[in-house]
């Protein structure tokens, strides 16, 4: 079974800190690609966003798109820690961290985690700022759905 | 049961949660949404566009044909944005 | 243009600081990606990889391959590091990181990369130990020809 | 022109660079390979499987039919192992 570290938390993170035990003491893995999704400011008229989630299913939903993956690739190791409440530009929102032997499937795994959290973990963002869409929810992208899509089953 | 609503549709419906207790005709999540509709305009407004809303329950996502049976807990929200 | 950082060194690396420079000062980053390749240790029979490299060439290649992926994809940063000489299991052998709007461009621009780097950079990898091989250098893997040319051009 | 070795082409040939002056009739890569593979055994055994070995003219990766010309430097290697 892959070492699997999984978070939703209001607090930022580091990256080293929370991705050093996917490594401890191992001297198999030749492979960790990290994914961090940082808050974006839209051209400066963003000054924070605010983010909502379903406390209980958000760790469940993660927890089952981590083994979906870990059921498609032969990972190592897999770390997802996804940021709750306010968040402002240039903060990280989400990091992922997958391990594996090689190159190939740390890459595939780490994306894939991405492309479902996206479309399939219930957090909601709310824009907060001076811009015409301060106060909107962010709208769901078909672009999304268009990558979640393309992992089949 | 257990309805709780998230993002725009806990604002709309006006509530984060609450006890609801549907009759015994109401079998399918659709069915949860219709007779939900008719407790309010603040309900109407929520569920205005049914095919955005999305539902769990017990904290999985569902289709809207669903039958909720001895579900405790019922969710509504619009289509995730995390990431 | 994007922000382009390449380095060939003996020295071990820390991945935060070298990857801060892509973040420092930038609101509209949404995505970093980053690629650590470890040494592995074989099941416990290598004691240490070494790296040869041919000086001059190999930093020209790397910028090469760097700036086909900028040509490629719309990316903010990209970093490369790479090591020489003598490296134990566990240690970092290769960084990539990518910086990028959103995240499809900088996982696949990483990806791209390490897929080229593998078969274009003038590196070659020396195994010791006290395995059948020893003092054998690393062959090179279709595996590896073919995940290079799956990007065409 | 300088003529560099690396990995094991650089441990059968003995050297890891040397000077070399080719007759003008070595006009290409390969032409330059048969010419070193004259030289001795070492170079013999270092191109025995030419497929194999790579080259690069000044710093940048070439074919076994690119030509020579005024390149001051030239590389033989074997496929790339890094990454």
């Amino acid at each position: 079974m892959p070492l699997t570290i999984l978070r939703v938390q209001k607090e930022p993170f580091d990256t080293a800190v929370e991705t050093a035990p996917l490594m401890a003491g191992r001297g198999d893995i030749g492979a960790v690609v990290t994914f961090t999704g940082l808050c974006r400011d839209d051209g400066g008229s963003l000054a924070a966003l605010e983010i909502e989630h379903y406390p209980g299913m958000a760790e469940e939903e993660i927890g089952r798109v981590v083994a979906d993956a870990c059921a498609r690739w032969p990972l190592e190791g897999v770390l997802v820690i996804h940021r709750c409440g306010v968040i402002r530009p240039g903060e990280p929102i989400v990091l992922v961290a997958t391990t594996s032997l090689h190159r190939r499937e740390a890459f595939a795994a780490a994306e894939f985690l991405m492309d479902y959290l996206k479309t399939r973990a219930p957090f909601w963002k709310k824009q907060h700022g001076d811009g015409p869409q301060s106060g909107d929810w962010v709208e769901a992208k078909a672009a999304d759905d268009a990558a979640a899509e393309k992992w089949g089953g | 049961m257990r309805a709780l609503y998230f993002a725009w549709v806990r604002e709309r419906v006006g509530l984060a949660e609450e006890e609801i207790a549907p009759p015994e005709t109401v079998k399918t999540v659709a069915d949860l949404v219709a007779w939900l509709k008719g407790r309010g305009e603040n309900y109407e407004a929520a569920f205005a566009n049914e095919m955005t809303v999305r539902a769990a329950l017990d904290r999985a996502h569902v289709k809207p044909d669903a039958l909720i049976a001895t579900a405790r807990e019922i969710a509504f929200f619009p289509p995730m944005t995390g990431g």
